[in-house]
């Protein structure tokens, strides 16, 4: 018997007769005995933590694909960024961590500031100025953003680039089912959106990528254009480590930006938790989803931060509100805070660069192996797209042997064909590089890729 | 002591030296400061200029701070101790369960092994978290009475989102068109806020004088274009809805399909499972009942189990075991599709999974067994100077009301909330559920002693005492903390959402 | 709000709610609750009556405490709430060099790879142990001008009495019998403790109106008789020992050797070395100079460095590359013997030479540039309110005085140190050296940004202000820190050392 | 170039301004130019985080013993004792761990509180009224008892049990040069001390060991007896977790207790830091070595700790101080204080328990082995010694081939005869077993330990 329960038998006892009963049983007395669980809970006894972190010591053998045992060439909006010992250990303060949601501001004024200072920090990126205390995920926020768009407009259809992530895509036609939003996808030519292929009147949103999933960066003007004339919101899922060099969603003319935010300070976490980034311009402040935190006085006069506009939300507004967001992911806001005040402007800057540094190094090396070809011939940043001879699948086995995880397989991500790409899906491996990557290791995928087609 | 912001700050702003403000990273930037390091990697260093057309290039510097290490970690240390936290104290706040979170779930998320997978990664390279979803699901749906479950959701409201659009696949499946979903007044705000978002209307169904579902006026508001019922109990009154057998009976006789809000599941561990009230669709707030701390607001988990005849709907793709025994991705043959960017919260998914193992069902049982327990002693203990809104039994949490302080002497539940933060607790749920006036809403949880109990008892009788003798000093409450009453309408009124809003 | 101390006890006691005291483990002990939980062995559970004999077995229980991990929790973090660290601000305390410790050191000290070895493992499964001990030792001889070390001593105290020990075998290895060490009469109380313990008399020398050594009368003090002196140079008063030179050849004419108290090393990496000035024997505080968090009062370490002919007597065994490439452990010839249970302060080591890694050669020696700078500039700064006791260029401290102060509005330099704890910063060192009146000395560290220097001018800019304007409120400071002015004299009186002390 | 300096090139030239200097070189003008290092340190440009991580990580990898790789048998006063995850978060609390000495007490009721609790543990423990805040080691802890005992009787000769842990006595005899005292180390018979074999007037102090070094439980009455009849002090150097169920220093009528406290929540880390353990009668108060917390009050008359009885201490004292020890290893009894909290009494006892039946099962198994033959017939607690038919080092170099560090050898420990092992030192093998060790892994212990004598 192991667990964190502080009552001793006699605490038991003496609380019960306080309360005139016996037994425990007795509090549940009052359900009705034909729905209690007779025999107890299908589930084996307990164990101490030793015994199961022994358990968990076997899952984690089986992860071969743990970076401490491969180097990871996968992206697809989840980055091996490196997060130091003091980002760590500043994120994991138990006060930021055992915190409920700051309801009450006098004694949340920590992660209150903290989550101010993310939002400054995001507003900055995105280039717009009314950011929100965290999202679940990109996906998430992408949805956000649509509903948000449908509320701005009334109108129902939304025109999204097939440069958005297969996953975030996929996210937002399963919530059209209950929102009925009609979701149209653009595809892309020569990894560039090709949104004369499209009827965007009666549009509510046009969706762009930038860059885009395949890693090229698209020239957004004739997306905001096709927005512009159809009043339509124009929402930009971009990545925000680019922002470190790269013109911001703002400086494209978004309405809305989202993003994921998993690149500031969180593991890859095998996927989540993440943080789903979202802004946007003043005119839709009404209508924005989740938390926001705004700066404001105490009944002393000193500074203090609170959590505001809540007359948006469902605890208030409920059947009418904005979202149905409640619990977010402000922990990694925080860290994403701690991080970004780590890296600091030029420090960004540098992750920025390395990372396009080195994908770009990469890219010419592969290229030059022969079968090896470009999906694109557009510019990229941190991450491209290579049709391979072979299955992108067999490749990313046979150079796991190798301990290198290769990328992603264009054909898993999306299952099956996809708009994104005209042909030859399963056969596209993308690669991504982050300032982690040393000359050698690029080196050794080359070596690794060789082997792998060779074979 | 007070003095403009200070880039590099001081102690002062934590409360062990004062109440001073900290100041922002941004007051204490100062430029061409840095603290980040990076490994070299011999990449050459080709100038972004000849990689990236110009055009996309940002002409100019995003502004983000420029401090060092050292005043880094000063800055968010002394912000931490401007913040309560459940290891600092007791945190009763009713819906949260707000219990402790074993420092052990910790160290398994913080596991490289775990932690520094990449999703996208293929199965037969993530073998271990397959088999951790795999054997999570099966424990849910024992805890719940279910038959499968979606580890897909962030969060307990994004389950509800999930429930009813999987509500809306099986209608939609049997080519049965339905508008409505009922809701008890009750329910927390969520509830009718994913009602909308799954395309359905919401009905509100009222609560009868014992603070239940009223079962006539359920079934009068019942019919043939109900697609279900929206329930979680005990309901957020911290109640047991006696008549659930009737309940569900009456939604399922009009095809309707019964939902539960997980968010109180801790009450009923090992007592009674959704699955056997009558329950089609399940979500769990891990963060509650499974022990993920709250992270100030996120993240948690909001895995939703159902019947076998929602099965096929789920979203996909889902860790199933093989034939040939090992782990694999399958996406369930009408799946409602993603909803989620990649497969959920799994680090929270992993902490609720090392949780469960050690308690195991027997301590899941006591779980549930002293949670009531220690509400209903609360509720006994308090019963002269705070009364429950309903006075009986009650399970994991106890909803008092401070109407009658307000009556006497003009001091509301936000008074009470307030003044109990100065005694060193963090104060209750207040207003919510709105069915009680002044509503105070206290959930204990199991790992808080009956000491700490009586200790919060007594603080709540010296409140009382100050109701009488100086009701002025409770409006003005709290005093000793970081900051006093914050002037909410003024945030709301002039948005400074930024430091970069125009003051 | 306050109470007899809970068992369970509540927050009130973290600063950020109050200033209540916190109830000690044995006052929230209640019998039978416990917090361990040990793994599953399978070993058989003989009954110890039956492996121990009855004459070895203890009839009582010996009472620890009996809490449950929530409240263990709650109880220590609430007590990290009722400390000031580095971490929450400026630490300006002489002597000490409370600089930024980097958390890049704390994640090398919990590295498994390094904590999990037992010290008894040979040489063969330990060669990653003993790369560290001789890489460090190495750069510790670059950096003091010495030709090997020993890293046993776990603290520079312990460098002391091991620096004499060498110097007390040296001198019988010459057949050759001394007396006495002279000492600073501005040197630290380790110092004369050590000689004692070292077996010889200690010599005071007078420090001169410089505040140095005053040369003529160490002359007159010098004789056959004189092992040695112990210096620190920068001296304690934050000066450097200009006369060094003619201090060296002098005691080294009466065949006396010379030893250099490492604690104020930080101030001249790479300017220059103590090796180079002269001195045969050399200890670090790592704790202070390469960034060992000072853990309330240590662990720290003080390796030992000395020059070639001292180098046969360094305690053993000692890390050593062997012939083969490979490292193992070597005692040298005529070693005095073993220092400390095992190899000293390992992980303290391992952090060390991190640190030393990552600011490398150049680094290292913009961290005594900016010491010294930031203790000058400071100076400087505050030099019309509390003068420097010697108004001259300092090294990285710098020594001011309140004798001003006493003079004019009988406010003494410990009433200014505990006002300073209100306005968010850490004490300097107070009544050290015992050479100047009212001493202050102040140790910014090179981690500390020109901000917070200037941040804590204006502190004690309003400090003197109250000085003049309310002198009785400094003299009850400080008021606003978790508990005001202790009464030592009591706690010396009846000594109450634990809580099973009769009251 | 990488660092923690927060001074940009424009801070270091206006605070140069500031004093009227125009370089850095200017703050060291006045150090006698012929001693200034010219062409600065003889040591590599600074590497960033990342790069000196990779170094370590070769040092982690060449660590073959580390408990990660290999089962743990080797005690001699370090013990792979489970350390939870909650002690190490809480021992982590910076707040603890960047703290100075608390020289200032209203700001240091955390530490001082802790070491406080910590006292009173130890107290509890020793059997003893009179703790200390913590020594460097066990090691030194039992030299401070030589200079209690000589300052209490104002005799120089050392009666030491050679039970006492080799390099315990090592030390002590390194610093008698110092002292002057006279070490006389008593030999033992079949494991116990031969008391009888030595002439103990004048004596200072009788020093025993209990348990002794080779796992014996000694009957100490002997000893105390020597000490009565001598009037010298009784020191007794006992194992802390054997207080958990065996009679206590106090109990044995030590007058000084001195111990080892790694085995409370402080890892092996290869030696150090540890903890050293020490405890003594109201007699001994005045020559109390190193600091002492006690409880006050403040001037509201709040309860309030801080550390007292400063006229022994070096820095009031200087040489006439009771001790020279300053900087001691108070995270490490803050650590000690959190793990026994964390234990609680029946935790305690129950770790002692298991290592006394983990012992004795492996020691029952091992004595099967033919040639395998224990030194000592006497009772013995967590730990013992056996003889082997080959050289100790030999066997556990070839049993390390099994993932196994199969004890100490006491060739090495003493290295070379020893008046504490009659015959055959180098074939003598300390074996230890903790309560994290699984019958498995006792089991393969005995396996190994076979192969390892056949090869
Ligand atoms: C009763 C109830 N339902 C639903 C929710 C929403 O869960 P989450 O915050 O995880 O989205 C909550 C959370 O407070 C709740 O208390
Ligand atoms: C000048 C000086 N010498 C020696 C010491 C003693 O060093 P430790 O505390 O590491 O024993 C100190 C520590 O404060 C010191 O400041």
């Amino acid at each position: 018997m192991a667990d964190y329960l502080p009552h001793t038998d006699e605490d038991v006892a003496s609380m019960l007769e306080f309360l005139g009963m016996t037994s425990l049983d007795d509090l549940f007395a009052h359900i009705p005995a034909s729905v209690r669980l007779a025999q107890g809970l299908d589930i084996d006894d307990g164990l101490s933590e030793p015994d199961v972190a022994a358990i968990f010591a076997g899952y984690t053998a089986a992860n071969k694909a743990k970076t401490t045992a491969m180097t990871c060439f996968a992206g697809g909006g989840a980055y091996d960024h490196e997060v130091p010992p003091v980002v760590k250990a500043l994120a994991s303060r138990s006060e930021f961590v055992t915190a409920y949601t700051p309801y009450q501001p006098e004694v949340a004024q920590g992660v209150l500031q903290a989550i101010f200072e993310y939002q400054t920090l995001i507003s900055r990126l995105s280039g717009l100025p009314i950011p929100n205390a965290s999202l679940y995920d990109a996906a998430t926020a992408l949805v956000e953003a649509l509903n948000m768009a449908h509320g701005a407009t009334g109108r129902s259809k939304m025109v999204i680039s097939s440069g958005i992530h297969p996953h975030w895509r996929e996210v937002a036609r399963t919530f059209a089912k209950g929102t009925g939003h009609e979701i149209v996808e653009v595809p892309l030519r020569n990894g560039v959106t090709d949104w004369s292929s499209v009827d965007a009147t009666d549009a509510a949103a046009i969706v762009a990528a930038y860059p885009n999933y395949l890693g090229v960066l698209e020239d957004l003007s004739e997306a905001k254009a096709l927005a512009t004339t159809n009043d339509a919101l124009f929402i930009v899922g971009a990545d925000p480590v680019a922002a470190g060099v790269l013109k911001t969603a703002g400086q494209w003319g978004a309405d809305v930006f989202v993003g994921e935010g998993q690149a500031f300070g969180t593991p890859l976490s095998f996927g989540g938790p993440y943080l789903g980034l979202f802004a946007c311009t003043e005119a839709q402040v009404r209508r924005l989803p989740g938390r926001i935190v705004g700066e404001t006085v105490d009944s002393s006069g000193r500074k203090a931060f609170v959590t505001t506009l809540r007359a948006r939300e469902q605890d208030i507004r409920r059947e009418k509100a904005t979202s149905n967001v409640c619990t977010n992911q402000t922990l990694m806001a925080v860290t994403a805070a701690i991080q970004l005040g780590w890296l600091g402007t030029k420090g960004l800057r540098e992750v920025a660069t390395r990372c396009a540094q080195g994908a770009h190094y990469l890219f010419d090396e592969v290229l030059r192996i022969n079968g090896v070809e470009a999906v694109s011939n557009q510019p990229f940043f941190r991450e491209f797209a290579i049709r391979l001879p072979r299955s992108a699948d067999v490749v990313i086995s046979a150079m796991a042997e190798n301990h290198v995880l290769a990328g992603l397989s264009a054909g898993a991500m999306c299952d099956g064909d996809d708009p994104s790409i005209e042909s030859g899906v399963d056969r596209v491996l993308l690669v991504s590089v982050t300032e982690r990557r040393t000359k050698d290791e690029l080196d050794e995928y080359v070596r690794a890729l060789r082997e792998a087609l060779q074979a | 002591m007070s003095e403009a912001p200070q880039p590099g700050g001081r102690a002062a702003s934590a409360p062990i030296m004062g109440h001073e403000s900290e100041p922002t990273l941004f007051e204490m930037s100062v430029p061409h400061r840095s603290a980040y390091q990076l490994r070299t990697t011999g990449v050459p260093a080709t100038p972004l200029s000849e990689l990236i057309p110009s055009d996309h290039l940002n002409a100019e510097v995003v502004p983000i701070a420029e401090v060092s290490e050292r005043d880094l970690v000063a800055h968010f240390t002394r912000l931490s101790h401007r913040q309560f936290s459940v290891d600092l104290g007791m945190y009763p706040l009713g819906s949260c369960t707000m219990k402790y979170n074993p420092k052990f779930c910790d160290a398994i998320a913080n596991d490289l092994g775990l932690n520094s997978v990449h999703p996208g990664a293929p199965a037969s390279l993530s073998q271990g978290w397959l088999e951790i979803f795999v054997t999570l699901e099966q424990k849910l749906c024992a805890i719940t009475g279910m038959s499968a479950a979606t580890l897909q959701p962030a969060a307990g409201a994004a389950g509800e989102l999930t429930g009813l659009l999987l509500m809306r696949a099986y209608h939609e499946a049997n080519g049965d068109v339905r508008r409505r979903v009922l809701i008890p007044d009750s329910a927390h705000g969520t509830n009718p806020a994913s009602v909308t978002l799954g395309g359905y209307e919401v009905t509100t169904i009222p609560s009868n004088d014992r603070g239940l579902v009223d079962l006539e006026k359920l079934k009068a508001a019942l019919g043939p274009d109900v697609a279900g019922i929206m329930l979680t109990n005990p309901n957020t009154v911290g109640l047991f809805e006696e008549e659930i057998i009737e309940i569900a009976k009456a939604v399922h006789d009009v095809g309707g399909l019964l939902y539960y809000d997980g968010a109180n599941l801790n009450a009923i561990l090992g007592a009674v499972r959704p699955g056997d009230m009558g329950f089609d669709i399940v979500h769990m707030n891990l963060h509650k009942t499974f022990a993920t701390p709250h992270g100030g607001g996120g993240p948690g988990a909001g895995p939703v189990a159902v019947s076998p005849r929602l099965v096929e709907f789920l979203p996909g793709p889902r860790a199933m075991k093989v034939d040939d025994g090992s782990f694999d991705w399958v996406t369930p043959p009408r799946s409602i599709g993603r909803v989620h960017g990649w497969h959920g919260n799994a680090v929270v998914l992993a902490r609720a999974l090392a949780y469960i193992d050690v308690h195991g069902g027997d301590g899941l049982t006591r779980v549930a067994q002293h949670a009531v327990l220690n509400a209903n002693w609360l509720r006994h203990r308090l019963r002269d100077i705070l009364p429950a809104a309903y006075d009986r039994v009650c399970m994991h949490e106890c909803t008092l009301t401070a109407s009658g302080l307000k009556a006497k002497f003009g001091i509301r539940g936000l008074d009470v909330a307030k003044a109990l933060l100065e005694e060193g607790f963090h104060s209750p749920t207040v207003y919510f559920p709105l069915i009680v006036d002044e509503a105070l809403m206290f959930e204990p949880t199991e790992t808080e002693s009956v000491q700490t109990l009586e200790s919060l008892a007594k603080a709540l009788e010296r409140i009382v005492e100050r109701a009488q003798d100086d009701p002025e000093s409770l409006h003005r409450a709290p005093q000793s903390t970081p900051v006093s009453r914050v002037d909410e309408a003024r945030a709301a009124r002039q948005l400074l959402a930024t430091a970069d809003a125009v003051r």
